[in-house]
C-alpha cells in the first residue's frame, strides 16, 4: 500500500475539564481513501476534528501535513493546508443567502465577486447533484439542504482533505446514497476523506479504512485489506467488539446493535376501545422557511406506536409542536382521552399525561448552562414534593436528579454539571428521563435517536418499545426507515404538510413508504 | 477558609492596581495620593458621621440594583431605571406634602412608597408589552422611555406639581419630621433597612423559589421556556413590573428619606453606577451590597477628600471608571478560573 | 409675530438642525458598525468626549480643522482600543467596560480642560464652509443645507458608502457574520476577534470625529461633558435603524430638527416648556414602535464575547 | 439669635469656580470677605446638583460659622442642616425660609442692571431686534430676562425681543448655546443678552462668528462675571454681580446676632449690581444709562421683578406681539 499520508496525527491529546477527549491519538489519513471514524457519543471524534480544523488546540502531540510538522492555530491555517470541514453542528450564517455564505471567508475588505461565485456554485451543484436556490436565505433551508451548502463550501477550493462529521444524521436514505457517490468521486480525484458516522452499514459501505475511538483513545483500526477480506457481518461484529469491548459472547447484543434481525413489535393493539388521541384536520400557518400542516388527522390507541416517516422539513416539526401545545393550530381538533385539548397549553396537556421529546435537544430541550438536576425538573417547576409553597427544596431536587441519573444511566460527573457539557447521547437521556415518568399516557418522539451512537440508540429504542408494551400511546417521528419498521405498528408519511396514507407495518412496507415520501402516491 | 482568603486577595489586588493608577493621576494633579486616599477612607468609612452618609447613600442604589437583578436574571435588559426612578420620585414628592396633612405621617409614607413603585412599574408597561407581544428589544424601548421619563418629570415639576410658594421650579417639600424615621439618633433613615431587606428578599426570590427559577429559565433560553410550557409573555411583563417597581420604590424612598422634594432638572443617574455593579456581582444580591457599599464609601469620601486637597471633583469620575475596569478584570479572571475547574 | 420667521431665520433653523444632527449621525453610524459585528458599544459617549477634547486641542494648537478631525477620530479610536482589548480580545463584560470608559473619559477630559483652559476658554474661528456650487444658491435651503464644513458632506456620503460596504463587500459579510454567527465566520477562516476589533475601532474613530465636530464646528470650543448624552442617542439611533445606515440618517435629521423646532416655537412665541418639545422626537419614535412593532432584529450574538471552540 | 463668634466661612458651589460667572463670583466674593474679616475660608466647588447634605454636615462639623450654599438647588437641604446642626447657612432664592440665627436668604437678581442692559441694547440695536438666550430658567435669570425686555421696551417701544431657551439642563451645552444664539441672530437680533454657565461660551462664540442680518457686527451682553479678559471684541457689556457686600453684611449680622432676620439683595445702589462699561459703548448713551441708574436707585423708576418662567415667556410673547 504505497499511498503516503497527506495528514497525520502523532500522540494528539486534548483535555477538557473532567474529561480527556483525545488521549494520545496517532492516525494517518491518505489521499484517495475514505477513512471512517467510529465511536460512542463522547468518544472524542468531533474533538479530533476540531483539532484538525483549527477549532481546538491540542494539549500535546503534533500534526503532520505531507510528513511536515505543522501547527494549526486557527481555522484559516487549517483551510490553508487544504483541509475542508463539515462540522457536526451547522456553521453557517442564517441571515445570509446561500451564495453569501459561500463567499464568506474568501476575502477581507474587497468587493464581493458574485458572478464568479455563482459559476463555481453551479459547477459544484452539478458535481454534487444538488439543486439549491443561491439567493435563498440560509435560515429558510432544511437542515439537510443547509448541510449540502456546508459540503459545497468545504469542497470549494477542491481541498485535499475533506472532513465530514456525522453528515448523514439528517439525510434521507436517498441523500445518504448520493453523499456516498460524492465521496467515492472525490476519492477518485485523490481527496482524503474523513467520514464520521454512527451507522455501521454506512461505515462498511463507504469506508476503505475504519478507525474506532473509545473514551478518547484509539482502540483499533480495520485497514483496507482486512476490510475487503471481511463481509459486512464480520466487519460489524469486529467494530462492535472494538467499540464496546464486549467479547463476542454477547452475540445478541451485537446483532441488535448492528441493527440486524430486527424484531417487529408483536404488540397486538386493541382498537375496539376509544382512541386515546384523536387528531382531526389540523392545519397551521407557516413562518418563512417552515412547512405548515395541512388537514392532518389520525387516531392513536393505548399501547400503539404510530410512526411518522418523511423527508425532514415536511411538517413533522409543526405536527409535534401542535400536539404538544407549543404551537396553536389554525384549525382542527385534538382530543386526548375524549377531552378536547386544542385550546389548552403545554402545562395542561402535560398534566393530562401528554409528553413531547423534542429533536432540538440543545435549542429548546435544555438550558445548557443550567445543571442536569434543574433540566430534569424544567417542565414541572413548582410541583409539590420538590417545592413547598413555591420555595425550592434544592436538596430534594438534587436527590430526585440522582435517582433519574441512576435509572436512565446518564453519564455525568454529577447532577450539578451544566447539561451543555454532556455529550449528545447523554443529553438525550436527560430528556427521556424527564418525559418518561409514571404519569405519561401519550408520548411524542421527534427523531429520538438522531445523532446517538449505537448503544444510546439501542437504549432509546428500548425505552420506546418498553413504554408501548406498558400501554403508552406513542407518536414516533423519524427520518430513519429502519427505526420505524423496528418500532411502529402503523406508519404514516408526511409530505408537504399532509399526512399521506397510514399503513400497517408489514412486509414490503418500505417500497410503499418510499413512494409516499416522494409524494408519488400522495 | 483559604479559598475565602484567596478570593479576598483576588479582589484586593485589582483594587490596589486601580488606586495605583488613580495615584498617578493625583500626582499629575500635584496632590499626594496617600493623603487623598486617607481622607477618602476617614470620611467614607472610619468616622461615624461619614459612615452615616455612606450608609444613607445605599438606599436608592440597592433598591435600583434589586430591580436590575430581577430583570437581568430574567434576561431582560431594563436600562430605563433612571426614568422609572425619577418619575416615581416626582410623584412621591407631589403626593407626600399633599397627603400628610390629611392622613398623617405613616399612612403617607406607605401610600407614597406604594405609589412610587406603581409609577415605576407603569412606566415600564409599554416596553414590557412591546417585548412580550412583538419581541421588540427592550434595550431600545427602555432607554427611550428613560429619556421620555426624564423630560416628563421636568414638565410635571414645572407645571402641575410646582410649589407656588417658591420661584424655584420644584415640588412642595415634605418636611423633615414627616419623612422616613431615622435610626436611633443617626441621620440614617429607615429606608436603608428596607433596601437591604428588599435586596436580600429579591436574592432569595431569584435563587430559592419556583418563580425565580421560571424567570431564570426564560432568561437563559426563552425557547426552552416555551417548550417547558412557561407563559413567557406573562413572566416577561411580571419581570418588568417587578424590576421597574423596585426602581420606582428606590425613587420614593430617596425622596421620603432624604430629599422631601424634587427640583427641575434633577437626575442623579444612579442607574449608571448600579448597572455595572450588578454585573460585577454576577446578579448576586449579597455581593451587590458589598460593591454598592464600597462605591458609596468612594463617593462620600472622594468628595470630601477632593475638597480638602483642592482636587477637582472630576477626579472621582476617573477613579470610579478605573475601579470598574479593574473589578471587571477580576470578574473576568475569576470566571475563566471557574470555567477551567468546573465540570 | 410671524414677521420673525424670516427666510434668514428659517435658514438658520435648518442650518442648526444640520449642525446638531451631524454628531448624532456619525455616532449612530459608528455604533451601527459595532452592533453589526456583535459588540454593544456603550462606551461611545466616552469616545465622543475624548474625540471632542482631542479634536479641539489639535485644532486649537495647529489651527487646522482637518488636524482637529483626524485627532478627534484618533482620540475616539484610542478609547475604542481599550474597549476592543477588554471586551473583544478578553471578552469582558461590554456594559460594565462601556460605562467605565464613559465615566473615565468624562472625568479625564474635564480635568484636562480644568487645568488647560478654564482660565482662558480659548475659542476657534468659524469653521470654513464649503458652498456646493449651484445648490448653495437655492434660496433658504441652499445656504442652510449646502454651505457647511466639508465633514458634513463626508458624514452624509458615509451613509451610502456604509450601505454599500455592508451589502457588497467581504468586510460587510464579515461584520454581519461576526454579529449573527461568529463561529461560522471563524470556521470560514476570518478572525472574529480581529473583525470585531476592527469594527470597534471604526466606531471609535467615527464617534470621535462626531465629538470633534461638536467641539470644533458646533461649539468652537471645548467644555466638560459637552456631548451631554449624544453617544447614548447614537446607540438608540443605531438600534432603531436595524443595520440600515439610511435610517440612522433619518433619525439624526429628526432629532436635529426637533432641537431647532424648540427654538422656532419659542421665537414664534409658543409658550410651552422646552421639555415638552424635547419629548416630541422620543414620542414619535415610541409611537412608530407601537404602530409598526416588529422584531427589532438585533444580531443574536450582540453583547456576547466569542471564544473559539467553547461549549 | 445671640451674637456669635465668627471664625470660619465656607462656600458651596455646584461647579468649579472658574466659569467667569455664578460659581466664580460666589467663591471669589466669599474669599474676599473672609480675608477682609481675617476668617478661615473653605471653598467647596464642583458639588453638582445632587444631595449636598453630606457636605453641609461635614462643613458644620468642621466648625464653619457660616455656610454659604450658593445655588438655588441647595436651598431645601441647607436650612434642614442648619436646624439639625445648629449652624448658620445662607441660601439663595428662598426668602420664605429665613430663620433668625440660622438661615439667611440672599436672592440674587441683577434685574436692575439687566433693565439698564436692555435699555443699552435697544438704543444701540441697528436691526431693531434684540435677543435673549438662556441655558435654563432659574429664578434669578428669569428676573433678568424680564427686566432686560422691559428695559429694551422702555427705550424703544417698537423693539423686537427674541427669547430662546437652549433646552432642559443645558448648562454645559456649548454647542447648543452657539446654535440657538446663531438662530436668534438670524431672527434679526444684533445684540444678544446671554445667560448660561458653560453654554455661554458657545453663545459668545456665535456672536463672534455670525454677522447680524444687516451684515454688521453682532454684540453680546453677558451676566454676573466680567469676561473682557477673554473677549475678542464682541462683548458689549455685562450685568456684573458683586456678592461682597451681601456676604459682608451677613458676617456683620452674624457678629451682631441679627443673622437670619432679613433677606439680602444685590442692587445698583451699592454697586453690587453694575453694568460693565466697555469701550464699545458711546459716551452719550452711557450717560443716559447712568441717569436712568440714578432714577432706579432713588426709586423714581421701579423695575418689576418677575421670577416665574411662564410669566417671563408670557412677557416676551406680549412684548413682541405688540407690533
Ligand atoms: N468545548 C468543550 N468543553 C468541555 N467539554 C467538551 C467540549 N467539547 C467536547 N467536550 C467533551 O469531550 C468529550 C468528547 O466530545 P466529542 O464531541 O468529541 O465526542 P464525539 O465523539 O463527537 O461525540 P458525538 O458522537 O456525540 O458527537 C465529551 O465528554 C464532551 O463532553
Ligand atoms: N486593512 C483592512 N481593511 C479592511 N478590513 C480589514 C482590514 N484588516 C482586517 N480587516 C477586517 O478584519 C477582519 C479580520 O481580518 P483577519 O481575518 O486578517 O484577522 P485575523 O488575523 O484572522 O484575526 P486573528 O489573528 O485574531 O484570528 C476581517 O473581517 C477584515 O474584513
Ligand atoms: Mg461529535
Ligand atoms: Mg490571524
Amino acid at each position: 500500500m504505497g499511498k503516503a499520508p497527506v495528514l497525520s496525527l502523532r500522540g494528539v491529546t486534548k483535555r477538557f475539564p473532567g474529561v480527556i477527549a483525545n488521549d494520545n491519538i496517532s492516525l494517518d489519513f491518505r489521499a484517495g481513501e475514505i477513512h471512517v471514524l467510529l465511536g460512542e457519543n463522547g468518544a472524542g471524534k468531533s474533538t479530533l476534528i476540531g483539532v484538525l480544523a483549527g477549532m481546538q488546540q491540542p494539549d500535546a502531540g503534533e500534526i503532520l501535513s505531507h510528513g511536515r510538522a505543522v501547527r494549526i492555530g486557527s481555522p484559516r491555517e487549517s483551510l490553508g493546508l487544504g483541509i475542508g470541514t463539515v462540522f457536526q453542528h451547522v456553521l453557517l450564517v442564517p441571515s445570509l443567502t446561500v451564495l453569501e455564505n459561500l463567499m464568506l471567508g474568501r476575502g477581507r475588505a474587497s468587493r464581493l465577486d458574485r458572478a464568479g461565485t455563482l459559476r463555481r456554485f453551479h459547477d459544484l451543484s452539478q458535481a454534487l447533484a444538488v439543486s439549491l436556490d443561491p439567493e435563498a436565505k440560509l435560515g429558510a433551508l432544511s437542515l439537510g439542504q443547509q448541510q449540502q451548502v456546508e459540503i459545497m463550501r468545504a469542497l470549494w477550493r477542491g481541498e485535499g482533505v475533506l472532513i465530514l462529521d456525522e453528515p448523514t444524521s439528517m439525510l434521507t436514505p436517498q441523500g445518504v446514497r448520493e453523499l456516498g457517490e460524492v465521496m467515492r468521486r472525490l476519492r477518485g480525484q485523490g481527496v482524503a476523506v474523513i467520514f464520521i458516522t454512527h451507522k455501521l452499514r454506512e461505515a462498511y459501505e463507504f469506508g476503505d479504512r475504519i478507525s474506532v475511538l473509545r473514551l478518547g483513545r484509539l482502540v483499533g483500526q480495520l485497514g483496507p485489506e482486512r476490510l475487503s477480506a471481511m463481509n459486512q457481518e464480520q466487519a460489524t461484529d469486529e467494530v462492535i467488539r472494538l467499540m464496546f469491548g464486549s467479547p463476542s459472547g454477547h452475540q445478541g447484543e451485537a446483532e441488535t446493535l448492528a441493527g440486524r434481525g430486527i424484531r417487529r413489535r408483536a404488540g397486538i393493539i386493541d382498537r375496539s376501545g376509544e382512541a386515546i388521541l384523536r387528531a382531526r384536520d389540523l392545519s397551521t400557518v407557516a413562518e418563512t422557511g417552515e412547512c405548515p400542516l395541512r388537514e392532518v388527522g389520525f387516531d392513536l390507541w393505548p399501547g400503539e406506536v404510530l410512526g411518522i416517516a418523511g423527508v425532514d422539513g415536511n411538517g413533522q416539526k409543526h405536527l409535534a409542536e401542535v400536539l404538544a401545545g407549543q404551537r396553536m393550530a389554525a384549525q382542527g381538533s385534538i382530543r386526548l382521552g375524549g377531552v378536547e385539548i386544542g385550546g389548552t397549553d403545554v402545562g395542561a396537556r402535560r398534566r393530562m399525561g401528554l409528553r413531547y421529546i423534542t429533536d432540538e435537544r440543545l435549542g429548546e430541550g435544555t438550558v445548557q448552562p443550567f445543571s442536569v438536576a434543574t433540566n430534569l425538573v424544567m417542565k414541572e417547576i413548582g410541583v409539590a414534593g420538590l417545592w413547598r409553597h413555591g420555595v425550592s427544596l434544592w436538596g430534594r431536587i438534587h436527590g430526585h436528579a440522582r435517582e433519574r441519573i441512576r435509572e436512565f444511566d446518564i453519564r455525568t460527573p454529577s447532577e450539578r454539571t451544566p447539561v451543555g457539557r454532556l455529550s449528545g447521547g447523554n443529553i438525550q437521556k436527560v430528556l427521556l428521563a424527564r418525559e418518561l415518568g409514571s404519569a405519561a399516557r401519550v408520548v411524542i418522539f421527534n427523531k429520538p435517536t438522531y445523532g446517538l451512537d449505537l448503544q444510546n440508540t439501542k437504549l432509546a429504542r428500548d425505552r420506546i418499545r418498553e413504554g408501548a408494551d406498558a400501554g403508552l400511546a406513542t407518536v414516533l417521528i423519524s427520518t430513519e426507515l429502519d427505526e420505524l419498521i423496528e418500532l411502529a405498528d402503523r406508519i404514516g408519511v408526511m409530505f408537504q404538510g399532509r399526512l399521506a396514507g397510514i399503513i400497517d407495518n408489514r412486509e414490503g412496507v418500505e417500497q410503499r413508504i418510499g413512494l409516499l415520501m416522494t409524494g408519488a402516491a400522495a | 477558609m483559604s479559598r475565602v482568603a484567596a478570593g479576598v486577595l483576588r479582589t484586593l489586588i485589582p483594587i490596589a492596581l486601580a488606586l495605583g493608577a488613580g495615584a498617578l493621576v493625583l500626582l499629575a494633579l500635584g496632590a499626594d495620593p496617600i493623603d487623598y486616599y486617607a481622607f477618602v477612607l476617614r470620611r467614607g468609612l472610619l468616622t461615624w458621621s461619614g459612615l452615616q452618609e455612606t450608609i444613607t447613600k445605599l438606599a436608592p442604589l440597592l433598591l435600583i440594583s434589586a430591580g436590575l437583578i430581577v430583570a437581568f436574571r430574567a434576561g431582560i435588559w431594563n436600562l430605563g431605571v433612571d426614568g422609572q426612578f425619577l418619575l416615581a420620585a416626582v410623584v412621591t414628592a407631589a403626593l407626600g406634602p399633599a397627603l400628610v396633612g390629611a392622613i398623617g405621617r405613616y399612612p403617607t409614607l406607605i401610600v407614597c412608597a406604594l405609589a412610587g413603585a406603581a409609577v415605576g412599574a407603569a412606566w415600564s408597561l409599554l416596553p414590557a408589552i412591546l417585548k412580550a407581544r412583538y419581541g421588540l428589544n427592550e434595550i431600545i424601548t427602555t432607554l427611550m422611555m428613560s429619556f421620555l421619563g426624564t423630560s416628563l418629570a421636568n414638565v410635571l415639576i414645572k407645571l402641575p406639581f410646582k410649589d407656588p410658594a417658591t420661584t424655584v421650579p420644584q415640588t412642595e417639600t415634605l418636611l423633615v419630621p414627616d419623612r422616613l424615621p431615622r435610626l436611633f439618633d443617626s441621620t440614617i433613615h429607615a429606608g436603608v433597612v428596607l433596601a437591604v431587606i428588599v435586596i436580600l428578599l429579591v436574592h432569595l426570590l431569584m435563587t430559592r423559589t419556583a418563580f425565580g427559577l421560571r424567570l431564570q429559565v426564560v432568561g437563559a433560553n426563552p425557547r426552552a421556556a416555551v417548550h417547558a410550557g412557561l407563559n413567557v409573555g406573562r413572566l416577561t411583563i411580571a419581570t418588568f413590573a417587578l424590576s421597574a417597581g423596585l426602581a420606582g420604590l428606590g425613587g420614593a424612598v430617596e425622596i421620603l428619606g432624604v430629599w422631601g422634594t424634587v427640583r427641575a432638572d434633577w437626575n442623579p443617574k444612579f442607574g449608571l453606577l448600579a448597572i455595572p455593579l450588578v454585573f460585577l456581582a454576577r446578579f448576586n444580591g449579597i455581593a451587590v451590597i458589598g460593591f454598592v457599599f464600597f462605591f458609596a464609601v468612594l463617593l462620600i469620601g472622594g468628595e470630601s477628600a477632593s475638597r480638602r486637597m483642592g482636587v477637582p471633583t472630576f477626579f472621582i469620575l476617573v477613579l470610579v471608571g478605573l475601579l470598574l475596569v479593574f473589578l471587571a478584570l477580576v470578574e473576568y479572571l475569576d470566571h475563566r478560573r471557574r470555567e477551567r475547574t468546573k465540570s | 409675530m410671524e414677521t420673525l420667521l424670516t427666510p434668514a431665520f428659517v435658514t438658520a433653523l435648518l442650518f442648526g438642525a444640520v449642525t446638531a444632527g451631524v454628531p448624532l449621525l456619525l455616532a449612530g453610524l459608528g455604533e451601527q458598525v459595532s452592533e453589526k459585528a456583535g459588540v454593544l458599544n456603550i462606551g461611545i459617549e466616552g469616545m465622543m468626549l475624548a474625540g471632542a477634547y482631542a479634536g479641539f486641542v489639535a485644532a486649537y494648537y495647529s489651527g487646522s480643522f482637518l488636524a482637529g478631525f483626524v485627532a478627534g477620530g484618533l482620540g475616539g479610536a484610542g478609547v475604542a482600543a481599550l474597549m476592543a482589548l477588554f471586551c473583544v480580545r478578553l471578552g469582558m463584560n461590554q456594559i460594565v467596560i462601556g460605562i467605565a470608559l464613559t465615566l473615565g473619559a468624562e472625568g479625564l477630559t474635564a480635568l484636562l480642560h480644568h487645568f488647560q483652559f478654564s482660565r482662558s476658554y480659548p475659542r476657534l474661528d468659524a469653521a470654513p464652509a464649503l458652498a456646493l456650487p449651484g445648490l448653495a444658491e437655492i434660496p433658504i435651503v441652499g445656504p442652510a443645507l449646502f454651505s457647511h464644513h466639508w465633514l458634513v458632506y463626508l458624514a452624509v456620503l458615509l451613509v451610502p458608502l456604509l450601505a454599500w460596504v455592508f451589502r457588497r463587500t467581504h468586510l460587510g459579510l464579515n461584520l454581519e457574520a461576526a454579529g449573527q454567527m461568529p463561529a461560522a465566520l471563524d470556521a470560514a477562516g476570518i478572525g472574529v476577534l480581529a473583525t470585531r476589533t476592527f469594527a470597534v475601532l471604526a466606531t471609535g474613530f467615527l464617534a470621535g470625529m462626531g465629538g470633534a465636530y461638536m467641539a470644533n464646528v458646533g461649539a468652537g470650543l471645548f467644555v466638560p461633558f459637552m456631548t451631554g448624552g449624544a453617544g447614548f442617542m447614537g446607540i438608540v439611533l443605531a438600534m432603531l435603524a436595524r443595520g440600515r445606515p439610511s435610517w440612522v440618517l433619518v433619525g439624526s435629521i429628526v432629532f436635529g430638527l426637533s432641537l431647532s423646532l424648540t427654538t422656532a416655537f419659542q421665537v414664534a412665541g409658543v409658550n410651552v416648556p422646552t421639555d415638552v418639545v424635547q419629548m416630541l422626537p422620543f414620542l414619535m419614535v415610541m409611537l412608530m414602535l407601537v404602530l409598526f412593532a416588529r422584531h427589532s432584529g438585533l444580531p443574536p450574538a450582540l453583547g456576547l464575547p466569542y471564544v473559539r471552540g467553547s461549549r | 439669635a445671640s451674637a456669635a463668634e465668627v471664625t470660619k466661612i465656607a462656600v458651596m458651589v455646584p461647579e468649579q469656580g472658574t466659569d467667569f460667572g455664578w460659581n466664580q463670583q460666589g467663591v471669589d466674593a466669599a474669599r474676599i470677605v473672609a480675608e477682609r474679616f481675617g476668617l478661615e475660608f473653605v471653598p467647596a466647588e464642583g458639588l453638582g446638583y445632587g444631595d449636598v447634605r453630606p457636605t453641609l454636615r461635614e462643613l458644620a462639623d468642621e466648625g464653619a460659622s457660616l455656610i454659604i450654599a450658593h445655588a438655588s438647588g441647595y436651598n431645601t437641604a441647607a436650612p434642614e442642616i442648619a436646624v439639625e446642626k445648629n449652624v448658620a447657612v445662607a441660601i439663595v432664592d428662598a426668602p420664605g425660609s429665613i430663620k433668625p440665627g440660622l438661615v439667611a436668604d440672599y436672592t440674587l437678581s441683577g434685574h436692575q442692571g439687566a433693565y439698564l442692559g436692555g435699555h443699552l441694547a435697544a438704543t444701540m440695536s441697528r436691526t431693531g431686534t434684540v435677543g435673549i438666550v438662556v441655558s435654563g430658567e432659574p429664578p434669578s435669570w428669569n428676573s433678568q430676562s424680564a427686566a432686560f425686555a422691559l428695559g429694551a421696551k422702555a427705550a424703544k417701544a417698537d423693539i423686537k425681543i427674541v427669547y430662546a431657551v437652549i433646552g432642559p439642563a443645558a448648562y454645559g451645552d456649548a454647542a447648543g448655546g452657539r446654535r440657538v444664539t446663531e438662530q436668534v441672530i438670524a431672527a434679526g437680533a444684533d445684540i444678544v443678552f446671554g445667560q448660561g454657565n458653560g453654554s455661554s461660551f458657545g453663545m459668545i462664540q456665535a456672536v463672534e462668528t455670525t454677522k447680524a442680518v444687516d451684515g454688521g457686527k453682532a454684540w453680546f451682553i453677558d451676566v454676573i462675571g466680567d469676561k473682557s479678559t477673554i473677549d475678542k471684541g464682541h462683548l458689549l457689556s455685562s450685568v456684573l454681580w458683586n456678592m461682597v457686600p451681601v456676604y459682608t453684611a451677613m458676617v456683620n449680622d452674624l457678629k451682631a446676632g441679627t443673622f437670619g432676620t432679613k433677606a439680602y439683595t444685590i442692587g445698583l445702589a451699592d454697586n453690587s449690581v453694575a453694568l460693565l462699561k466697555t469701550k464699545y459703548i458711546p459716551q452719550d448713551i452711557w450717560d443716559g444709562i447712568w441717569g436712568m441708574r440714578q432714577q432706579i436707585i432713588d426709586g423714581s423708576l421701579k423695575v418689576e421683578e418677575i421670577y416665574d418662567a411662564q410669566a417671563v415667556r408670557a412677557l416676551m410673547t406680549s412684548v413682541s406681539a405688540q407690533e
